[in-house]
């Protein structure tokens, strides 16, 4: 789950991170108080939960209070990498010096998180990282204890970082750490974490993704997720609590199973067709998830056609098959063709109850998308 | 022979007063497995499905001289009860719970560093040696006992593969889910180390998917250091970047770590045929066994 | 550093550990308001930093107003084991089914921490770890991941402690352990943990004792310190930052290091004499370190002679001896025979420099203790 | 031959730029001590006495190729200055630092154990190769090189005792006090071990006091696993139960553990002579040399 950049401020400066002054709005009047109350130049931010909001234009510094309305009227409701923004942080733009790089995140080749340093921030870190990776300094954490003083003042120093500052960077960075850990973080980073011309160090952005496996110990992190903003379909999956991904294809894509969905896709791939999705209903067979899962799926205007795919293991295909039927009860007309595959325990008998009328039965996971495919061209053309 | 477990496997199911609890091992005492207890703080002396419960772990060893564990605890006591599992120094731990935090995960795993257990999972659907003895979820009647090794990071993607292994013929020796999360106790090398040393496995299926860098850690090992063929699948080809893809450790780094590709090519490089179908995967382990 | 039992009990409630209502009372008046306002009975406990308070005479159940003003009227100001009461603890008198023992401390032999739990609470704890090691439970603590919850457990159901209370005791268990973790505790201890008839668990006794030398990141603690009563000497070499310790014999003795003084006193036993105290005034030599401890030896009655003892390591025997004779001259006379014994760096020099008038100067250990133990008879006779 | 340091150590001094960081770094340099860096953060490019000082101790050994340090860090730093060493690999590691939190120093102790590097101390003298090197707080001049090697937990007693057996003609192979708190790196029976192995060191004194066990696991290992003759001595005789005397370890148990008492009768038992003067004590190192 990701934080927006306001409460992820608002996170970082209860732990006594330095962060600009600044005021959330909703409305151009909102924006326009509060960039006189800052007073000029601010930053006027979008408040979505996408990387590159400069470059897309979600970021604009103004200088005046003309500047200001024009900038919020503008950003307020625009449509940035598929997000509609309905908030804006204005914000005190820092004057600086240098622009530094701190983050947080957990290494899962190592099993250990590490934290990382470089003065090279401001700018796209990943660039960073693949042209000059030494630019980046590491330091493994060892998690039964946490990362030690000496850890942030190695990385910083490590770094290159001005003496001047390199306390103050550590201890952000320690701070950073222990927030990282206590609020169950995933990711974690600052960027820029910027130096003024008077070395006070001000963490100008503020990234904080919270590990979704552990929201049930962080209940205030758990309310802030509902006032996300988003997709409408994956919206729906959360509700729905599918695990969802939204693609560009054309073929509904229903499963059990993670591995088996992703292989799924592949398929419908590798036969010439395109997923529309990713949608894994987990184990059981409950009419209700399965009638949710097609009701994702109709939904999606861009996809032609679902298969679904189901490998009974402990779940039995004779019940998944009359989950399936009851699903498609409580549609009056089943808008687009199903295409439906049975494996697994009690296979035999499931295909036999299915209703051929409404769903297209296959035997094997290659006829099966294969029909698929073929289909979400016929409804295509 | 087989690998992790066997039918002198004597198990303690953990959580078995839950509902996964019951209900799996009543599953697992019908395949043969042979559970000698349960762990569930505050339920000793109770009985499930026959089975004797007991407050802790370690009390548990004591009276049954259990050597392995299933977890079936939830996600919010799960590194609790693989903590004491590893207190209790059981030789196989199979962790099923779905959903552990990855910071606990990640002190589970400093820990086990320091111990001669091996931990399967979590997130895993288990360990079965057919027709001896399985530890977890797997449905028992798709496996047949045989000479091929199979590890995956997935479940049902594991049942379809063992579904057209089992059809053609080639039995399996164990099977090994690893398990969907980023922080996992046996990974594909470690798997394959086991499967190397057994001599009862002719061959080995590695099933793996995007995410992190473990199967090109397999490749490299499987390059340097390992005789047994091995056939390979990856599944995640098409999944964009940044996503998750259902399991917490499916996802495709921003940066491009993780790629199907990236795992594809180590491997085919490491002379492992890699199917683009799971009845592709069977071709080759036919052509293995010549 | 201990803390008395009102005060570790607050620190325990805070935590979350149930305790017995309790008032504290410095006067027969408050405490008879006090045990008027819980209702009786009550138990009236002496606030003295010493263990076996209930064999001396300084805990009473109380089932009365009479009987209340009776016993805070007896044991307030009482003298119990050398420490004056000041204070007593009026507490509600807990019914009880059944007295445990848990307590958390440092196992210096394996370095780390470790809880142990016993059914056999209530009494002298000691006394029972030698009769029947077995039935205190010990679980060492990893101290890099803290006590873990199935450790606690753990402890608990081998000590055969009954199912229906063993979860509430395991959950006392680690919050004793997590305050004796955050407060920097050398030892946590409640006995008798008692268990009522309905299976309530209370903490009716509280030991709570700091490592002092943590006490720099424990300022409410060390704030605490200044309440202490206590031996008036101690108390004084406390304000002078020595580690002093008071004992029967009549030979008073100071010198540098700890092992040093240790071997000190005991060359004063072996050579006939006792020891009255063990007196480290550490390193540096500075006239006011020495004249300081001079004033402890001279103002403890029971020491009729001094031997100073100091081996001159980075500290010059020259310069010790000039502070010895800066000491002296703070003192009109010097009211006991003083011998002095340096060896080491510059220790000649030294030797030359000290006035023999006012001290008796001895070139060897063996030699300055016996001078010592022979002044001492004298004096006595 | 010695044990731990000797000219060819190469020495970080952690802390160099405190009062007593700059006084003991010109003391040991005068000695001889080949001290190559100092390490203090936000000090790096600073110089005292003529060493660079660097902001982090992996700094300085990046540059200087150091392989010990000494520690000055005042107490409430000196853990993460020992976790700092620890990580930087260092073969030798000495604590001086005075009242480190026990709870500090459990958590080193336990890193410590998965490291290969000698931690001494806390609250130690120091360790000194006579005539070579010292790392610590030891007053050089009373020491000479010689067959005798020295464990102690104290300070100003094992001057008193080196004094004697200099008087007497016999000289040091290397001192090692291990310092008098209740948890220390190097204990008895490790310090033992490296002067066994030591072919330079043909006795040993050993030099304990009241509090905590460590005599008596001394003793066991002598009995049972040393050749090298050794020689004891135990402060303390006269100790109360429950008094702290001085050191923070040096402290007799309510429950009667630590005593001197017993820790004479393990070494006796073991066939240490133990002196009741450290006069008898250079005695008995004399008939051991027969």
């Amino acid at each position: 789950m990701k934080l927006h950049e306001y409460q992820a401020k608002e996170l970082f400066a209860d732990a006594g991170i330095p962060t600009p002054v600044s005021q959330l709005a909703r409305t151009v009047e909102e924006a326009v108080t509060a960039a006189d109350d800052i007073g000029y130049p601010v930053a006027v931010k979008a408040q979505v939960q996408v990387g590159g909001r400069g470059k897309a234009g979600g970021i604009e510094i103004v200088e005046s209070r003309d500047e200001a309305k024009e900038a919020a009227d503008r950003i307020l409701g625009m449509d940035l990498k598929g997000y509609h923004v309905e908030r804006v942080l204005v914000e005190d733009a820092v004057d600086f010096a240098n622009e530094l790089y701190v983050s947080v995140t957990m290494d899962r080749g190592v099993g250990r998180p590490v934290v990382m340093v470089s003065t090279r921030g401001g700018v796209d870190i990943e660039a960073v990282a693949a042209e000059e990776p030494g630019a980046i300094v590491r330091e493994h954490v060892d998690p039964a204890f946490g990362l030690f003083g000496f850890q942030a003042r190695k990385a910083v120093h490590s770094a290159g970082i001005d003496r001047v500052v390199a306390e103050d960077v550590a201890s952000v960075l320690s701070t950073l750490y222990g927030l990282w850990s206590e609020r169950d973080g995933a990711d974690a980073e600052i960027n820029p974490l910027m130096i003024t011309d008077d070395n006070e160090v001000v963490a100008v952005d503020a990234v904080f993704n919270v590990d979704d496996d552990a929201l049930f110990r962080q209940p205030d992190l758990a309310e802030l997720e509902e006032e996300d903003a988003g997709d409408e379909l994956e919206a729906k999956a959360n509700r729905y609590e599918f695990d969802y991904v939204r693609l560009d294809g054309n073929v509904g894509i229903i499963g059990n199973g993670a591995g088996l969905v992703m292989t799924t896709l592949d398929m419908v791939d590798y036969y010439g067709g395109a997923p529309a999705n990713f949608l894994d209903i987990g184990g059981g067979a409950e009419a209700e998830r399965v009638a949710n899962a097609l009701d994702m799926v109709f939904s999606d205007e861009n996809a032609e056609t679902v298969v679904f795919n189901i490998f009974g293991g402990i779940t039995r295909g004779d019940e998944v098959a009359t989950g399936i039927n009851e699903a498609l009860d409580r549609f009056e007309e089943i808008p687009k063709p199903v295409v439906v595959r049975l494996a697994g325990t009690k296979a035999t008998e499931g295909m036999e109850i299915l209703d051929t009328d409404r769903v297209q039965v296959e035997g094997t996971l290659e006829e099966a998308v294969r029909a698929a495919v073929a289909a979400a061209e016929v409804v295509e053309s | 022979m087989s690998v992790l477990v066997d039918g002198d496997t004597r198990v303690v199911v953990q959580g078995i007063t839950g509902g996964e609890g019951r209900f799996h091992t009543a599953e697992m005492l019908e395949y043969g497995t042979n559970i000698v207890a349960g762990a569930v703080p505050g339920r000793g002396g109770q009985e499930v499905a026959g089975v004797p419960v007991y407050d802790t772990v370690s009390g548990a060893v004591r009276e049954t001289d259990a050597n392995a564990s299933v977890v079936f605890v939830p996600p919010a006591f799960a590194a609790d009860a693989l903590f004491e599992a590893l207190d209790a120094d059981l030789d196989v731990v199979v962790a099923i719970t779905e959903g552990v935090p990855v910071q606990d995960m990640s002190r589970v795993y400093r820990l086990l560093g320091e111990t001669d257990t091996h931990l399967v999972g979590p997130n895993c659907p288990g360990v079965i040696t057919p027709g001896e003895t399985q530890l977890g979820i797997l449905p028992g009647n798709i496996f047949e006992p045989g000479r091929v090794g199979l590890i995956s990071r997935s479940g049902t993607l594991t049942y379809q593969i063992v579904h057209n292994l089992t059809t053609r013929g080639f039995g399996q020796s164990t099977a090994v889910g690893i398990g969907g999360d980023p922080i996992i106790g046996t990974d594909f090398v470690e798997a394959l180390r086991l499967f190397e040393d057994d001599p009862a496995t002719d061959a080995v299926v590695l099933c793996g998917e995007i995410g992190g860098e473990d199967e090109e850690a397999a490749a490299a090992y499987i390059d340097e250091e390992m005789e047994t063929p091995v056939s390979g699948f990856i599944a995640g080809r098409t999944a964009p970047p940044g996503k998750r893809m259902g399991h917490a450790g499916a996802i495709v780094s921003g940066s491009g770590t993780g790629t199907a590709q990236s795992k594809i090519e180590a491997l085919e490089t490491a002379g492992v045929p890699v199917g683009d179908t799971p009845e592709e995967v069977v071709e080759h382990v036919a052509d293995l066994f010549g």
